[in-house]
């Protein structure tokens, strides 16, 4: 069942055009992430689903029904915000009672619902403190728990950790994860991580511009971009763009300056397949060194620049035809700048957009 | 579902409650400075006389206000002071404000000491400035008394610097505030803009001039707000310290409007001379209030 | 029933004499309340004015009598004490008759005068002129000769405030006394600019022009300062309305001995006849209606007059009541009133309007001597041309 | 950088120079009479002299008797200390006929500024939430008017107003006032509170609009209770503006609750008498007394109101 | 030779001791981070370096001239905020030669100066834009000319990255690398970002309440931590702590619960092998799964309880005795929430603690 429904979403801001006739489906139970840059209208979709903005144009279904023009108390959602937003006066408790206090819910009953969120949350300890006693972590459980104390079906949730340090933002990760396999509520998750957005999302909808560029699950988003942006966003290392030529002949094949790529092998969207300016997509991860790099179908003999360690594995970068590109490698491997080695890696792996649309092809 | 209706709720009716609440505000904007200033502009017209009529004498009120000696001495005085006052207030309250940010010790002193003079009203402010800048017993008979005789200072009573004698009672009575002002916006600045200028070997001053004063450019224009504010209205402090004297040498526009009104019982012409005030004013803020606000809505 | 009454006769003596009206009408079975606002009627004036046009009008208010309160008569606002005046003949007890003439509009009587202050005198320091060696002045011309001297002596020959009603009333006060009476009615009666522009009044400038040259150095703002210079022998003289032997009083001095007074500055022994007068708003309320008659009648009551004026230092409005207790120059005013030498008061005779338009052009004359008398004259000329 | 640790600082780098001068260790030495400090606490004490002169001068002048001032230098203080003045200034000085000095319009004032701080910081505190959360259409010119507002003469809106407080009945009475001083004081707090409300993130406000509180639940539960700074602001201002206030206190109230600057204006401007300076001072004194107190005890918080909101926006 | 070096530097605020007696020495050309939680005392260290803060004691010298008492421009050195500090009223090329102007430099050793700065960072087509038209990587860039600019030997960084997008930092961390390798620079770079100061440092130094905790390179501090502090600062996702009992019999082992680990390949520090409370840590990259897993010396079953999706690779939650661990395993393994598998490790990876003082063992 569909437990949130954009339909021709239009939002602008006085003549500036925010969002653009979007449309959105999202089952219930279903966790979905927003991702996409800086000022491409996340929060703005966001808000317009929380009935925090006054849309320009279009509907919104909540449960299936039509809450285009409800009070966001109405809608049976809760938000937790990237500020977290706490009532700086008002106690913990304070904080997961108000909305319910004012939506006149009884008191046995807040009670019975404060007592389970903190549970759920761990933050009995916390119930008599203000916001300003807790730290950063603990500030983002409560505001977690404000949402849940009100028993929605749906969840919004504004870049929750992005105020957070590296480490604490992975530890709350986890714990949303929990989360969510416990209640099972619809979540809509904003966030510009895409660390975040692929460990958490079944889905993730990339948002460019107001537009939502793709919407697929974190393994087809992660593996079959449908452009050069959704490439690029996603992954950390990002992916390494090659500029080409795509010649189809006897083989399909791209030149990256003289070196053929041969393609065959690679999956081709739709049936035409088109020659012309191309650019190779390939991810660090997926490149090979050493020994079995000769085994790839394509492989190449490039000169190490930088060694970037980073605990766990090292990025390596080089440069193919004077294009920068980068590898990864276990951190046990003695790499140096200026040591000549040989990588490889499997077409069929890559991703290939046309040079001038920069769609997959 | 599928057609493209809209149960979009009447305009009207959104956000009722704010509506509702800003009455007061709608019928101050709208009746108070919005009625009130037409209502004077309209009877600027007519020849009241202690009473409000509507007898309509066209613009003669204006020309006999032209040819008046004495509204000329008051606009080029509010001229003169305004400049000053506009100067003077901000140099010495960024100057006071920027010695109080070295972190000196004794700052809440200090700064209470400047500040307190600004919880006293125009009225003794001028009475007390009065006083002491009285040639025969203020600061010009005491230095007398030290035995130098041929000092000066009595512009209470020299025409041509009378409105300088105006100007120190009134920085005295106002430059606590716009310290106040300045400090805060001084502590609002990010402190890595001094490390870099210290790593930079930027002289001290030049750092304030080149780097801090336009970094707190909303800062002044609050300020400014204030003191022009303050400074078309100035009438108090004059009535105080001089009544417009020696002769009308320190008559200001908002006494000329008050004289006429009040003294010489003229409506008319006392309107008329508020009107051109409030022209000015109009002149010189709607200007700003389209840079300032109409900008900020685009961001 | 508790009446408000509103004036700006706050200081000592005045305050003592606003206590015998009260005290007149408490005896009456009614109760004066004081609503006291000092700062003379500039500031005062708007105050009550706001009162009567917002519909709260007190009791009763002190105005100068004159053309002030005209357009609140006419508007309705004021009561008429017509009825109230036949019974008591005021026309007969008011003297001079002019006083009455001012409160009358259309033939009915708006208000009660209360005392006549006159502006015409000449206040001198005896021991001035002894410190300068000179003899006491007996008229402005020898005043005006002597003032060399005085400067000589580091005494400023003419006291003079800042405040500029009191330019202007020296320039009246000289132009009664050189011009004489005609020329003043001429000039402030008809707003006759022929004349206002002619030699006479010339004549009055270059007066003007001189008692300007004597009042450099006065540095002070109200008048009492300036009387206070007269009293100190810091200054040779000040021109001042009768209200300034108050002072002298206070500082214990004594007329003929220790300061000369000239009323007409000596060269003209004329008065004017301005004064205060209360006008009484008209009310709702029958019982304060009644209260306002009581009140108007109580102050031109005689033993209260007597009472009023010498503790206001000013004359009663009555002819016939004996003032025993005056001094030497009160006595001599008495005379030349008594004589009919008398000119009404400017405020009688012009609008406030025109007034302060006069009090602009004198306080700038005598405080700014690049003005030249010629110019000043063209200004007044065309002042009175516009007058009403 | 604090003074205490320079003073420290100062001794422990002493001793390092008197060990090995080309080899420094530990703070800079730091004299306690630098050039620097000399210029700075010069500057200030002197420009602090300037400003305390005046008060100094009130102060002294009030405890001197009548003769002591005829003779005297304003500056030097009294030879014989007399609190005469005093008393007389707020018990015994006469006002027209009622000679209890400024005792009689003291708690007039209190009951003119209490209610008018109120009413005029709750208004301006609701306009300044409404302009800053509710942003409505037209909003803008409201508000853009009210800050023109700031600019007009007092006097010129008299007139209209003594009209329009006719009209609605309430002219003369306390609440006439009380509305006059909330106009008047209503343009520059509108903007305070406006500019502080903006400054309150945005994302607080739409909480709360989640949890289901509707424009006053809002108002009064989160936004008051976050606005202290800016309200001691609007209350220092508002205090000292009305308390005072002359003009209207006297031009649209009735005499039996005139506010205290009236008789201070009557004791200090009366035409005629003997001006008696050491009243005049003493009544100065204890009428600026209350928004005195006020900035002594709150001028801390009075900084960081104002950095909090009039800086911004 | 030494290029910067710290000698007992104490520092007060008040009576608050915020460094203690902290010693560094810093080769020429070295690139050192200051690593370290938000408030140990990085960016108090790095400005008493600068001169931006006045010591209470020790001594700073900077290419052997001691400096202690010298004014910051005098020190030779240049600093980059990590709020950028630009002058914003002043256009790039106006930041840049703001400084020069003032110390007297000529006209045309100015112009050539910029020239070469604006070069290096390629930021010559924005030379007359204000910074507020400027993106986010754009100032950074500029914020690091105006310190290049100065010629100067040592350069210092406060978390000069630390304002910008995930994706914006990774690039222009490698950026920071290049100018470091074509600079050859000393290089003080603060951050608490632990991927940053793995990458970029040539030694890092990891600081906590003022003290200096680890001083070693990114490859001893990642694999041997001198403490469990250390241990878990350093590591995206953190390294698995397990609490156990060191038992040495015939062979050493730590006791999980029940199970025991073998720790005889364990490479103990110092001598003395004491038994006792010890806490085991392990990074999760050190955990093999599946069929290698057993071949480890240790391995066991567990039941899979989160899977995270990272793009790259997938992190698995899953208990031990009851406590948390995390392993890494290659993207295309497909794994799921309550799959059963075997996971083992090899202890010579391992990291032992002690429980009481958290000091490697
Ligand atoms: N009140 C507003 N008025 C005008 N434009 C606005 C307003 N709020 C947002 N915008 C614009 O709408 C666009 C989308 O903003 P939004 O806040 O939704 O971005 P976002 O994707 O959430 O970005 P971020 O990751 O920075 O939070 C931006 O270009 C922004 O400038
Ligand atoms: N001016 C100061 N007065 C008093 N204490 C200060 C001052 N500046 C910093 N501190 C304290 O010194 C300690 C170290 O601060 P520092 O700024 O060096 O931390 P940091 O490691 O840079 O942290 P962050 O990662 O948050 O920048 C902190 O506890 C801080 O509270
Ligand atoms: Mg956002
Ligand atoms: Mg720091």
């Amino acid at each position: 069942m569909t437990s949130v429904s954009v339909k021709d979403l239009s939002l602008n801001f006085g003549n500036i055009s925010v969002l653009k006739d979007l449309n959105l489906e999202i089952a219930d139970g279903e966790f979905l992430v927003l991702l996409g840059p800086s000022g491409c209208g996340k929060s703005t979709l966001l808000n317009c689903i929380a009935g925090l903005l006054d849309i320009s144009d279009g509907q919104i279904f909540i449960k299936g029904k039509n809450v285009t023009w409800e009070e966001p108390k109405d809608r049976g959602i809760g938000m937790v915000f990237q500020s977290y937003a706490l009532y700086p006066q008002m106690t913990v408790k304070g904080n997961l009672t108000f909305g319910l206090k004012n939506a006149g819910v009884a008191n046995d009953e807040i009670e019975r619902r404060v007592v389970r969120t903190a549970d759920i949350l761990q933050i009995q300890p916390l119930l008599e403190r203000k916001p300003s006693q807790l730290s950063g972590g603990q500030r983002q459980r409560v505001a977690i728990g404000r949402a849940l104390v009100r028993d929605v079906d749906v969840f919004l949730f504004d870049e929750p950790l992005s105020n957070l340090d590296a480490k604490l933002r992975s530890e709350l990760r986890v714990e949303i994860k929990r989360l969510h396999q416990k209640l099972a509520n619809t979540m809509i998750y904003v966030t510009h991580d895409q660390i975040e957005a692929l460990t958490l999302a079944d889905r993730i909808a990339v948002m460019k511009g107001g537009l939502i560029q793709q919407l697929d699950t974190p393994h087809a988003i992660y593996n079959h971009p449908v452009n050069r942006f959704v490439a690029g966003f996603i992954g950390s290392p990002g992916m390494n763009f090659l500029d080409g030529e795509l010649e189809v002949g006897v083989s399909a094949v791209v030149k990256i300056g003289e070196m053929p790529v041969p393609v065959d092998r690679y999956t081709f969207n739709g049936s035409g397949r088109r020659t012309g300016p191309t650019v190779l997509g390939i991810r660090p991860e997926h490149i090979a060194f050493g020994d079995s790099a000769g085994a790839m179908p394509f492989s190449h003999e490039v000169d190490v620049e930088i060694v970037e360690p980073m605990g766990s594995d090292t990025l390596v970068w080089t440069r193919l035809d004077g294009q920068n590109l980068s590898f990864r490698v276990d951190a046990e491997r003695p790499l140096q700048t200026g040591d000549r080695v040989r990588i490889g890696f499997d077409p069929a792996r890559a991703s290939l957009f046309d040079s001038a649309t920069g769609n997959r092809i | 579902m599928t057609t493209r209706q809209n149960g979009r709720p009447s305009q009207l009716f959104r956000n009722l409650n704010a509506k509702i609440a800003s009455i007061p505000m709608i019928l101050t904007a709208l009746v108070i400075f919005l009625g009130g200033t037409a209502w004077t502009v309209f009877y600027s017209f007519t020849n009241s006389k202690l009473l409000p009529r509507l007898n309509f004498i066209g613009l003669d009120q204006y020309e006999r206000l032209w040819a008046a000696p004495r509204w000329m001495v008051a606009i080029e005085n509010l001229a003169i002071y305004g400049v000053l006052s506009l100067i003077f207030s901000l140099v010495v309250g960024f100057l006071l404000a920027a010695l109080l940010d070295q972190k000196i010790r004794f700052e809440d002193t200090f700064r209470t000491i400047f500040l307190y003079p600004f919880a006293l009203s125009f009225i003794v402010t001028g009475l007390i400035w009065q006083w002491l800048l009285n040639p025969d017993f203020g600061i010009q008979g005491v230095v007398r008394g030290l035995g130098w005789e041929s000092f000066e200072f009595d512009p209470l009573y020299n025409a041509e610097i009378v409105i300088y004698g105006i100007l120190i009672a009134a920085l005295w009575q106002g430059t606590g505030l716009i310290m106040c002002l300045m400090l805060a916006g001084l502590r609002g600045i990010d402190e890595d803009i001094w490390k870099a200028a210290r790593v930079d070997g930027i002289p001290m001053w030049k750092t304030y001039v080149f780097i801090i004063i336009p970094m707190m450019r909303p800062v002044f224009i609050t300020t400014l707000v204030i003191i022009a504010s303050g400074i078309v209205r100035v009438y108090d402090l004059v009535v105080a310290q001089t009544s417009g004297g020696p002769g009308i040498a320190s008559e200001v526009p908002a006494k000329y409007v008050y004289d006429y009104m009040f003294h010489a019982q003229n409506l008319g012409q006392g309107f008329a001379a508020s009107t051109m005030m409030l022209l000015s004013v109009i002149i010189v803020i709607v200007p700003w209030a389209y840079l300032e606000f109409g900008r900020r809505r685009h961001v | 029933v508790d009446l408000e009454v509103t004036h700006w006769w706050t200081s000592g003596g005045e305050a003592a004499a606003v206590g015998e009206f009260a005290k007149a009408f408490d005896a009456t079975g009614n109760k004066w309340v004081d609503g006291a606002i000092a700062g003379s009627g500039g500031t005062a004036r708007p105050i009550m004015i706001s009162r009567i046009t917002g519909g709260d009008p007190m009791g009763a208010t002190q105005f100068n009598h004159g053309r002030q309160a005209e357009e609140l008569v006419e508007a309705g606002l004021m009561r008429d004490l017509t009825d109230l005046a036949t019974k008591e003949k005021w026309a007969e007890i008011v003297h001079p008759k002019s006083l009455l003439d001012s409160c009358t509009l259309d033939g009915k009587i708006y208000c009660v005068p209360v005392n006549i202050h006159s502006w015409q005198w000449l206040w001198l320091s005896n021991a001035a002129f002894e410190k300068a060696g000179v003899a006491v002045p007996k008229n402005w011309d020898e005043f005006v000769a002597a003032g060399p001297a005085l400067e000589k002596a580091g005494i400023v020959p003419l006291a003079l405030g800042g405040q500029p009603w009191q330019s202007a009333g020296a320039f009246d006060v000289l132009m009664v006394a050189i011009a004489g009476k005609d020329v003043f009615m001429k000039v402030f009666g008809d707003k006759d600019a022929e004349v206002a522009a002619g030699p006479e009044i010339a004549k009055v400038f270059k007066a003007a022009d001189d008692a300007r040259k004597m009042a450099k150095g006065s540095n002070v703002q109200d008048w009492n300062q300036a009387t206070n210079l007269v009293i100190t022998g810091k200054a040779g003289g000040q021109i001042m309305g009768d209200w300034a032997q108050g002072e002298f009083q206070v500082a214990g001095q004594v007329a003929g001995k220790d300061y000369t007074c000239l009323p007409g500055l000596g060269v003209n022994e004329i008065i004017s006849t301005g004064g205060d007068a209360f006008y009484f708003p008209l009310l709702e309320d029958e019982e304060k209606s009644k209260a306002q008659e009581a009140l108007a009648s109580s102050m031109l009551d005689p033993t209260t007059q007597v009472a009023f004026n010498l503790k206001k230092g000013s004359l009663p409005v009555r002819g016939d009541v004996d003032l025993g207790a005056a001094n030497d120059c009160m006595k001599k005013g008495l005379d030349i009133l008594a004589k009919g030498n008398v000119i009404p008061g400017t405020d009688q005779l012009m609008s406030q309007d025109t007034q302060k338009q006069k009090e602009d052009l004198f306080s700038e004359f005598f405080a700014n001597p690049s003005i030249t008398p010629e110019d000043a004259q063209k200004r007044f000329a065309e002042i009175i041309a516009s007058a009403d | 950088m604090s003074d205490p640790a320079a003073l420290n600082v100062a001794a422990s780098g002493f001793e390092a120079v008197a060990k090995d001068v080309s080899d420094p260790r530990g703070a800079k030495p730091r004299r306690v009479l630098s050039r620097r400090n000399i210029f700075l606490y010069g500057t200030l004490i002197l420009i602090a002299v300037y400003y305390l002169l005046p008060l100094y001068v009130m102060f002294v002048t009030s405890l001197k008797g009548m003769p002591e001032i005829r003779l005297g230098n304003i500056f030097s203080p009294p030879v014989e200390i007399t609190f005469e003045p005093w008393v007389k200034a707020w018990a015994t000085a006469c006002t027209g006929l009622n000679c209890d000095g400024l005792s009689r319009g003291f708690w007039n004032s209190v009951r003119i500024t209490i209610p008018s701080v109120v009413l005029s910081i709750a208004v301006a505190s609701v306009n300044g939430y409404a302009l800053a959360n509710w942003r409505f259409k037209g909003a803008d010119i409201f508000f853009t008017i009210l800050i023109v507002g700031a600019f007009i003469p007092y006097q010129v809106m008299i007139y209209p107003i003594v009209i329009i407080l006719r009209e609605i009945g309430l002219y003369g009475s306390l609440w006439g006032l009380v509305i006059v001083h909330s106009i008047f004081g209503m343009p520059i707090l509108t903007l305070l509170f406006r500019n502080y409300f903006t400054s309150v993130p945005e994302e607080l406000f739409k909480a709360a609009r989640v949890d289901g509180a509707g424009f006053w639940a809002i108002y009064f539960k989160i936004m008051l209770p976050m606005a202290l700074p800016i309200f001691v602001v609007a209350i220092i201002l508002q205090v000292t503006g009305i308390w005072n206030d002359f003009l209207f206190g006297v031009i649209y109230t009735k005499p039996e609750s005139y506010p205290m600057t009236v008789q201070l204006n009557n004791i200090v401007n009366s035409v005629q008498g003997v001006k008696e300076y050491n009243v005049n001072m003493a009544a100065t004194i204890l009428t600026g007394l209350v928004p005195l107190i006020v900035y002594f005890a709150s001028g801390r918080l009075f900084v960081r109101g104002i950095a909090a909101g009039a800086v911004k926006g």
